[in-house]
């Protein structure tokens, strides 16, 4: 039990910091440098973004173990996945909109952004291929959501200095932003070797 | 109702996807492949390839099918027929290209994610002639091909001093070249190389304030 | 035991030697003097005489024309040559009265009081009001107001303020030395109309002889003379506040706020002046010194001797000085005529020799190295004050406190990479609030 | 009157009036000087190699930084001493051995992309000496991870190679590197003097320290993340440390060896890109201590500084962000 458990744990980290969705995986990248020019709009990300990886980890999870390996359709899974992640989308802004308009405000306008980002969409795909069972697959998507919103965060700090400092001109912006991303994956390189999988 | 289209050159509409629209370089989305891919030429190439041809059959089916798709459902629709090329591409590839699909496999299953591909057919392929809209998803996805190869290119060169595998540069390579930083690094030096060159000859701006997914 | 202070401050050289054992000098006054309409904070004052009138020394100038306002009064007699506009030392234009000295020096009627002590506070406070006073010590506000707190805000310490932190100055120094008895007596008066029981006197520790003097002078007094620390700016209200009671003023509160009304050694000497000889403020003790004059010193002026008068006084420049700043060198203005005139806030002249000034026309980027932060004593952090107003993030300042800033200008004295901090400052401020 | 012809000649300018003499090129400079005992102990163990590795590496950063501000058309600040500084770091971060390219790509590296790029010297988020030897670590293992043994005796090329004791504490144990030391008073007093494997500036503590109390004198720098930094390593390498379960490790040996002291007093301080509040630098000096040890422990390599200083320097923007100093009056009950 307490095995299991140290798995989970270690299986959390691993996706977390370790192979940290962005440093290390290069997942998500289009978000990661889209919306982490503000600490605000960074933490609304994230904590959108952690809470659907986590439902979708789960959704997806069932609908691959009790639909598409007992009908044999598994080579659809991308189609199928990305259904779903977007009818899950869809649901939870109509839900939200309804059920709690002030949080709305705060996160809906990311859930716009969710369906068509591959982070989401490969916290699904990687758990079919890796065959998680389903409390790895949450524990896999809990860590990766985690991660990332680690990742945004530290990013939008960075970049808050970053305004202000005085970059040459063809580096301002874009360019500076994943120079930085290099030196804090380079920095990410430390922890390699930690938990091997 | 067809509108009388104005008449675009075929060429124009390759080239403003390969330059002026560029969709790793100027507009700045679809990243994660240009890191992930680049350690080599070949898986580079072969990512290019794979979004070239699917940018082009959803332009196309687009195209073709957009006076039958009602606009209120067209987003889902599109992201069906882009799930469906991407996993026509994902499964030529497992059968065709064993060894490359092992490292870049689960990139190309993302392909179904990328904002460029759902852009273009919502800006362009919706709106357009299917030949027209052909070409602009061939542009579109020659510039993100042209893209991947240039950074794979630096990245094996200096990391494995190596051009497709065959030994070029007999000095120590940069190991870190193919590692993440490295990716992280060539494409940000890139960016700002070719910011400057837009800065310095052309009077731009650079393309530093864009950012999607 | 250890000395009195606050967290935070600098110890910039103070160069006190050059006119601290120099007597206080009666300066002869000159031909014309000029006597700005506006010497304090608040509201403007209308002139009462006009261009021909023969005036005395003593006699109304310019009444108030509000509760926080102060009279301004004629510093000789002689004839009013015109009412026109002068430079005030911020390099501001302001009214002034310009009057030709007859050289009789000749006193309006004074209304002496040896029973001053005795008075009811009211009568009291309406004769400082009367006289003009304003606080002496650099920021000029007017004196009866700061001796009218409001009912809700009872106060029950007055501290006057003898640190004197600014290097170079020694003008209440030797005030303090030479006359400890009628200081005294003004801080007696001001306990009197306030109803304070405790006075304390705040002195910085590198003015043995006025801790001294005073402490004589205060024997038998429910009055202490407190030895602080050498620092600045140990004579900001709040800093002196912290350390003599421990108390906190709150952020954008004012020293009322805790019971406590500071005033200066040079006020409470005018208040004694006003009180019992019934004496207009018309004259201060203004420090000449910097090695950019020959022979500095310490004289007592008349409000409106232009400050060549008083360089003159002090032996004239020496050959080079590249810097003239009325106040110390902290805080001052930098002045680019002579003929600007001594105000009641002029506390003294600086001629500075390029062997002390250190120009700071280029500066570089922030290295963050913290020395401001160690030394503000407001606990701020000037470094990203200044950097957000440097790139125009004006608005992000107000998060990093901006209004709590009191441009002592610590933190760009100690900047290595001499960053304007404080002009950032104040841009920032002048633009936020627009 | 004389007095109004110097009318003209007159300075106007804003207050305050005195600067203090401080300058940053004063700091720069004097920091350099402070690491001369450490750097005079790794030539006196490695030979005159030191020098040549050495001085490579501030040519590279002195060249880059001049490089740069010439193409982006800004002032050189060469005289500045930032560069050298972090040239002279960065060669006192390197294996003696190092063969003469790799002290020219990483100075590159450091001063050119984790320094110029993002506009000089202030603005830089991370220590640009730790990206240079990052770098260099992860481009060259090989290289950057071959130890000689220190031998005062001016030896060649031909010296001895060997392990860190860190990496024989890592991959052997305690035993072990009592073994090669004889005993324990022996190990820590070769740990000091540095008579030890290791990169050149590195090895002697008490030559570091030396340097650094006089830095601490001069207050250039504080106690704050040095002290918070060491004694965080401590107490971890005391509680798990040891192979024989909690509480049985020895922290002299994780304090004496490795970049520690070099990182704690030299890299870790870096004005620019540590935390600038005290609040914030000793948490900043715990999160290294922490991120070391984990290193040390866990991680794949055997020495965390470098990594623990470069992650804590991405964690900079963030603690200052969130932790400011106390202003004067601040309310208590506004902190609710």
């Amino acid at each position: 039990m307490s095995s299991e458990f140290t798995k989970l744990f270690e299986l959390f980290i691993a996706a977390s910091i370790i192979n940290n969705f962005v440093f290390t995986r290069f997942l998500g990248l289009c978000i990661f440098f889209g919306v982490s020019k503000k600490m605000e709009t960074a933490v609304g990300m994230s904590i959108t973004f952690t809470s659907v990886m986590v439902i979708a980890a789960a959704l997806s999870w069932l609908a691959f173990h009790y639909v598409m390996v007992p009908l044999e359709v598994t080579f659809l899974k991308i189609v199928i996945f990305i259904g779903i992640v977007a009818a899950f989308v869809q649901a939870s802004d109509t839900i939200m909109r309804k059920v709690s308009p002030g949080l709305y405000y705060k996160l809906g306008v990311y859930l716009a952004l969710i369906s068509t980002n591959c982070i989401i969409i490969a916290v699904p795909l990687i758990n079919a291929g890796e065959n998680y069972n389903f409390l790895e697959s949450l524990s896999f998507g809990l860590g990766s959501g985690i991660g990332f919103a680690i990742a945004l965060v530290l990013m939008a700090s960075i970049r808050e200095k970053l305004e202000l400092a005085d970059v040459p001109r063809p580096f301002r912006g874009m360019p500076i932003a994943w120079i930085t991303t290099a030196l804090i994956a380079l920095a990410f390189t430390g922890f390699s070797g930690i938990i091997t999988l | 109702m067809e509108l009388p289209e104005e008449k675009i050159s075929y060429l124009q509409l390759i080239k403003n996807g390969i330059f002026k629209e560029n969709t790793i370089f100027r507009l700045v989305i679809s990243l994660c492949p240009s890191i992930a891919v680049t350690n080599s030429i070949r898986n580079g190439f072969l990512l290019g390839v794979a979004v070239l041809f699917v940018q082009t059959m959803v332009n196309t089916t687009v195209g073709l099918l957009r006076h039958f798709i009602h606009p209120r459902i067209r987003i889902p629709i599109f992201m069906l027929i882009i799930s469906g090329w991407v996993s026509v591409v994902d499964m030529l590839m497992a059968a065709y290209a064993r060894e490359a699909y092992k490292e870049i496999g689960l990139y190309i299953q993302i392909i179904v994610a990328f904002a460029s591909i759902l852009a273009r057919a919502e800006m362009f392929a919706s709106k357009h002639r299917v030949d027209y809209s052909f070409f602009d998803g061939l542009g579109s996805g020659l510039g993100f091909l042209i893209a991947l190869v240039i950074i794979s290119f630096f990245r094996e060169l200096l990391g494995r001093g190596t051009l497709l595998g065959y030994p070029i540069v007999h000095a120590k390579p940069l190991l870190i070249m193919v590692m993440p930083t490295g990716g992280f690094l060539v494409v940000g030096l890139l960016m700002g190389f070719f910011n400057w060159i837009d800065i310095r000859f052309y009077g731009g701006k650079g393309a530093g304030g864009a950012g999607g997914h | 035991m250890a000395l009195l202070t606050f967290r935070g401050g600098v110890h910039p050289p103070e160069h006190k030697e050059l006119s601290n054992k120099k007597p206080i000098q009666p300066l002869t006054p000159p031909k014309l003097v000029t006597i700005p309409l506006v010497q304090h904070i608040g509201a403007p004052t209308k002139p009462v005489v006009s261009a021909g009138q023969e005036v005395k020394r003593g006699q109304l100038l310019a009444e108030p024309t509000g509760f926080v306002s102060a009279a301004v009064h004629a510093s000789v007699s002689g004839k009013v040559l015109s009412i026109s506009e002068t430079v005030n030392p911020m390099g501001r234009p302001v009214p002034a009265v310009v009057i030709e000295n007859d050289g009789r020096d000749e006193w309006i009627e004074l209304e002496e009081d040896p029973e001053y002590l005795s008075r009811p506070p009211d009568v009291l406070k309406e004769r400082i009001q009367r006289a003009g006073i304003v606080g002496m010590g650099g920021a000029a506000f007017p004196t009866h107001v700061k001796l009218s707190p409001p009912k809700e805000k009872p106060i029950d310490v007055v501290i006057l303020n003898g640190a004197e932190c600014e290097p170079y100055l020694t003008a209440d120094h030797r005030l303090m030395v030479e006359r400890p008895r009628e200081i005294i007596e003004g801080l007696k008066i001001i306990m009197r109309i306030l109803g304070v029981e405790k006075g304390y006197i705040g002195i910085e520790n590198n003015k043995p002889d006025a801790i001294d003097r005073m402490r004589e002078a205060a024997e038998g007094e429910p009055i202490e003379v407190v030895a602080l620390q050498v620092k600045y700016p140990q004579g900001a209200e709040k800093m002196l506040i912290k350390a003599i009671t421990g108390r906190e003023v709150p952020a954008g509160g004012l020293p009322m706020d805790v019971g406590v009304v500071v005033q200066n050694v040079g006020t409470s000497y005018a208040i004694y002046e006003a009180c019992r000889f019934g004496r207009p403020l018309i004259e201060r003790v203004v420090t000449v010194t910097g090695r950019g004059v020959k022979e500095p010193g310490n004289f007592l002026t008349r409000v409106g001797t232009p400050i060549g008068e008083l360089i003159e006084a002090a032996g004239g420049l020496a050959d080079r000085a590249v810097k003239i700043v009325m106040g110390g060198p902290m805080m001052g203005f930098a002045q680019y005529s002579l003929d600007v005139p001594v105000t009641k806030g002029t506390s003294g002249v600086l001629v500075l020799s390029p062997a002390e000034y250190v120009s700071a026309d280029s500066y570089r980027a922030c290295i963050r190295c913290g020395r401001c932060i160690d030394a503000c004593p407001m606990g701020l952090i000037p470094s990203m004050l200044s950097i957000l107003s440097e790139k125009g993030f004006y608005e992000d300042t107000k998060e990093y406190n901006l209004f709590d800033c009191f441009e002592c200008g610590t933190c760009t004295y100690v900047c290595p990479a001499k960053r304007p901090i404080v002009q950032l400052i104040r841009l920032a401020k002048m633009l936020v609030k627009r | 009157m004389a007095v109004a012809r110097k009318e003209q000649e007159l300075v106007v300018s804003v207050s305050p009036h005195i600067r203090s003499e401080e300058t940053v090129a004063r700091i720069m400079w004097t920091v350099s000087l402070s690491l001369l005992p450490a750097f005079v102990m790794g030539v006196y163990y490695f030979g005159p190699r030191a020098i040549f590795v050495t001085a490579l590496c501030i040519v590279g950063s002195l060249f880059s930084e001049w490089l740069v501000q010439k193409m982006t058309s800004r002032p050189v600040t060469i005289s500045d001493g930032s560069a050298f500084l972090t040239g002279l770091l960065l060669g006192m971060n390197m294996p003696a051995t190092a063969p003469f390219y790799i002290p020219l790509v990483s100075s590159f590296v450091a001063v050119a992309i984790a320094k110029q790029l993002f506009g000089g010297l202030g603005y830089n988020i991370f220590n640009p000496a730790l990206v240079g030897r990052a770098f260099a670590l992860i481009t060259w293992p090989r290289a950057m991870t071959t130890w000689i043994e220190p031998s005062a005796a001016f030896v060649g090329m031909d010296a001895k190679t060997t392990a860190t004791p860190l990496g024989l504490l890592k991959e052997e144990g305690m035993n072990r590197l009592l073994e090669v030391f004889g005993d324990r008073i022996t190990l820590y007093t070769q740990l000091l003097i540095g008579h030890r494997a290791g990169s050149l500036g590195e090895v002697s503590v008490i030559a570091i320290l030396l340097g650094a109390g006089f830095l601490l004198i001069k207050r250039y720098i504080t106690w704050h993340i040095p002290v918070s930094y060491l004694a965080t390593v401590a107490v971890l390498a005391w509680v798990f440390g040891g192979k024989e379960g909690l509480f049985t490790g020895d922290p002299l040996v994780h304090l004496l060896s490795g970049g520690l002291m070099l990182g704690a007093w030299y890299m870790a301080t870096d004005y620019v890109t540590c935390p600038s509040v005290r609040k914030g630098q000793i948490l900043f000096g715990i999160g290294c201590g922490f991120l070391t040890m984990l290193i040390r422990l866990k991680a794949g390599y055997p020495e965390g500084v470098m990594f623990a200083i470069l992650l804590m320097n991405c964690l900079t923007p963030l603690i200052d962000r969130n932790l400011k100093s106390r202003v004067f009056g601040e309310r208590k009950e506004a902190k609710k």
